[in-house]
């Protein structure tokens, strides 16, 4: 089984809603994000994900603790892709198991939202006409 | 002394290649932030830029050691 | 490919991700209900579910209308099981493709919630001295 | 005439089998709950019960028809 933590070129739905899935919990919730094949208006034709490794697995960590002390859940895991993504494909898979299903969503919720401000990856969309770091400039 | 700063996202682009040698020692974040906002204005330009030492967002007062690991953190985009 | 709204013996939650998942949706929050092996700190062998199957379809197509009505949702999913079921297997599947994942975790939590509410599937609690009707008394 | 009562959940223990025949015609389903009530008082300590006319939850001001189909539906339990 993979770690709860994990950042790989590939990552897969199923393996992680398969290791959270116990006969303990009755709720589960799992946001996934794909890549779209639009943004704006414009085509997408294929994205990059840079990552700085071990401090992203770090702050990932950081997120699962934080979403434990907080919110009444059993587990949580977090799987995120890196390198060359293309519509359709995953980005990223968040997977929340909780005695009751009002603490996963909001687990889950808070994990993404949270992700997105803290972790240490980047992400390069690939129009037609070029290519631009998401987010950099106002 | 010098620093070595790794880069990450738009940075590599701005200042070129996938690491920046500073040349130089510098005693706080802060220092290291003006260093490079000088040599580089463009790095002032963007939507934020966090520097981590050694795997954690640093302050601009935090103390730097030759032995540190730096990075540039521009703004995240990842999910 | 199955409906979009379902109620089987047998659901899978593997189906209905990749019912939902296209290029075009960057976000997809998807709630796994499955059956506990405790309640109240009570040990349960089994459950079963009982389902008014015409009405239940019916009440599950009014919560899929309803989300979309209310949030900036693509699709909507919903899959319940019936009959036997035991601690770990799938009491429900609801996922949600959306643009942006706020509209998809409301809209996925306001389902399950309106489910529970609203649409006629009967648990029947199975313990080591006994069974209940979940819900029935006060 | 008679109405012929699908039951579901812990009715179908309370009135016994799975379907319930009235002997004689309501006119609303307020009238059909009373006899119900009368005849199986267990009924009336439900946390609620509804009833459904052709797949619809009603209303006890609701006409019932000899052709409809009619439902008990006592509190749900799914997901």
């Amino acid at each position: 089984m993979k770690a709860s933590i994990y950042i790989a070129e590939t990552i897969n739905t199923t393996d992680v809603i398969t290791a959270i899935s116990k006969p303990e919990y009755g709720a589960v919730d799992v946001f996934i994000g794909t890549v779209r094949n639009h943004t704006q208006g414009k085509k997408v034709i294929k994205l990059f994900f840079e990552c700085y490794e071990p401090m992203a697995l770090l702050e990932m960590q950081k997120i699962a603790d934080e979403a434990k002390e907080r919110f009444a859940i059993q587990e949580i895991i977090i799987h995120h892709a890196t390198g060359e993504k293309y519509p359709g494909e995953l980005a990223v898979v968040i997977a929340v198991a909780a005695h009751r299903r009002k603490a996963a969503f909001e687990a889950c919720e808070f994990a993404i939202d949270t992700l997105k401000q803290t972790v240490p990856i980047w992400k390069k969309e690939f129009f037609e006409d070029g290519s631009v770091w998401v987010a950099a400039h106002p | 002394m010098s620093h070595t700063i790794l880069l990450f996202g738009i940075t590599k682009d701005i200042i070129g290649g996938s690491v920046h040698e500073t040349g130089n020692a510098f005693t706080t974040v802060g220092e290291l932030r003006r260093h490079l906002y000088n040599i580089y204005p463009q790095l002032e330009k963007l939507n934020s830029l966090m520097i981590a030492v050694n795997n954690n967002y640093a302050n601009d007062d935090d103390r730097l050691q030759s032995s540190d690991e730096i990075a540039l953190i521009p703004p995240v985009s990842g999910g």
